[in-house]
């Protein structure tokens, strides 16, 4: 039932225990946003973060957005950081 | 309003400084007015703190004044143990060994989560 | 309304880390939401005034200045500032305090939510 | 004196700037009095680097600098570009894709290798 | 025939380099000395960078070598960075 | 004797880079070797004499004055100084120059080995 927060140095043991939490909610923020993330059903990824580094289309079944949406994300879920 | 914190150590000790001022980072949370409640584990490559010779120099300190604010647990994630090679037996007595599992239940027990 | 409380350990320029602090901050601030930020190691390199990159049309001490002028309370670790020789913070932006964990630990205790950056 | 130095791009773009700092380094390297030459391989997670859509943005004026000065070859590692599942079909025509084999043998040729 | 300067971010592809290179040296600096380097032979760690992580016992068949040693090893051989 | 060239990228306490570099310098100094020394993106702050740290004995800084004081050449390239607001390096140690890319590629130029850290 909460968001994880995930950059790239701490996303193999982030996305790990995750996949413990049933409801989890995936936020891919800056070098993350290249990762496979298959088998997540809830991910979303900084739309910014996205753009800048081409791989809109290397992105499966994630939801892009923006800082406005993750403000909400953030105040509607406990946060957890791997970031 | 006192609350339940989780310092996740995931950073390797002793290349980036995040080992220790992650420790000093919990002594100010333990010692400030609300008198957080903090509990430490070691995941990632922070699991390299766990073992038996490191130097605990510079951060014996606030080891030490920890200790004397509360009693906190020191934990270190076997799966990230095994990634890399640590048997249990190189492991410092200070450290309790627990599972991924037990990770996921301490973050969901936590108040907050930081990644150092 | 949330208050939401950041941590930022990491530099202008050398990581982006500064950039979604400072643009996440300012859409919370935006939304209504109190926001908090604890700069602390290389984080406090980010409060100077006195950062110059023709390159960039905005430095990311501007960001944190607005993050200021928009309402945002931001502490810089005290002991990191001198530590990293930037004399208790004297070329900082106005409204950009240096102080200590202790005060870290406060924001921690008021905040709805904590992102470590 | 004049000598061959080899860039390898290592880091993720765009999280660190090493990706456009490195290749100001590179102007620079080029166009000082010694007149080094340069080759450019991007591995490991630089290889993100060579996707289509990157974002050349702010190191695109360096790129067309350096081709200014002189040919400068841009290679991505296939093992890194495997590792990370990125087919031949994404990487950019600027760039082109050799293997580790050839990398190892680029850095026997060159003098100087920098790892950015 | 070269000098392999090695740190555990590039370490992964420096090492997978080193390998084709029949006269290897590896020297581990930093958070390197974690690393497992069986299978190379020529194999150096900074004795001080070593102490600090308590890993002596973890190294095998490495040469714990101090900055005079590697100073030495430096001006004797091209240098490749990985560190 | 040989000329050996140091790049360092990274900044004080952060990582431990520093600390490799002025010890590795150092060493090559007082067996009679030449060390040059280009400080480059977040590898300025290293000059600073301002920094101030009680819980060591000897800040960073330090080193690098000893690196000078036994002959090392350091320059700091002065759009990373000037872009992290360290104003053209007036805090640096004496000694420590502020100059550009083209000092480097001529540190390369008549360096026997490059170390990047």
């Amino acid at each position: 039932m909460a968001l994880y927060l995930i950059d790239l140095p701490f996303a193999q043991v982030g996305l790990d225990v995750a996949k413990r939490d049933g409801e989890a909610k995936i936020v891919l923020i800056q070098d993350s946003v290249y990762l496979d993330t298959a088998g997540f059903e809830n991910v979303y990824a900084v739309k910014e973060d996205v753009e800048k580094r081409g791989v809109a289309a290397r992105l499966r079944n994630v939801r892009v957005i923006d800082y406005d949406d993750l403000v909400d994300l953030i105040v509607e879920n406990k946060v957890v950081n791997f970031a | 309003m006192e609350k339940k914190i989780l310092f996740m150590f995931l950073r390797a000790p002793f290349g980036a400084i995040y080992y220790t001022e992650g420790l000093r980072a919990v002594v100010g949370m333990m010692s400030g007015l609300d008198e957080h409640k903090v509990t430490c584990v070691y995941a990632g490559d922070g699991a390299y703190y766990a073992l038996k010779g490191a130097d605990k120099g510079e951060s014996a300190g606030y080891v030490k004044t920890i200790s004397d604010i509360s009693e906190t647990h020191y934990y270190v994630e076997k799966e990230s143990m095994a990634e890399r090679g640590i048997p249990e037996g190189d492991v410092d007595d200070a450290f309790e060994v627990i599972s991924r599992d037990d990770l996921a239940k301490l973050i969901t027990d936590n108040d907050v989560v930081f990644d150092f | 309304m949330s208050n939401i409380n950041f941590l930022l350990t990491e530099g202008p320029f050398q990581t982006e880390k500064w950039s979604t602090v400072a643009k996440l901050g300012l859409a919370a601030l935006k939304k209504g939401h109190a926001v908090t930020l604890f700069c602390y190691l290389d984080g406090v390199y980010n409060g100077l005034s006195t950062q110059e990159f023709a390159d960039w049309e905005k430095v990311p001490g501007d960001y944190f200045k607005e993050l200021v002028d928009n309402g945002a309370e931001i502490v810089c670790c005290g002991i990191c500032v001198n530590a990293r020789g930037q004399q208790s913070g004297k070329f900082f932006y106005e409204g950009i305090k240096v102080g200590g964990i202790p005060d870290w630990a406060a924001f921690v205790g008021t905040a709805d939510r904590v992102i470590t950056l």
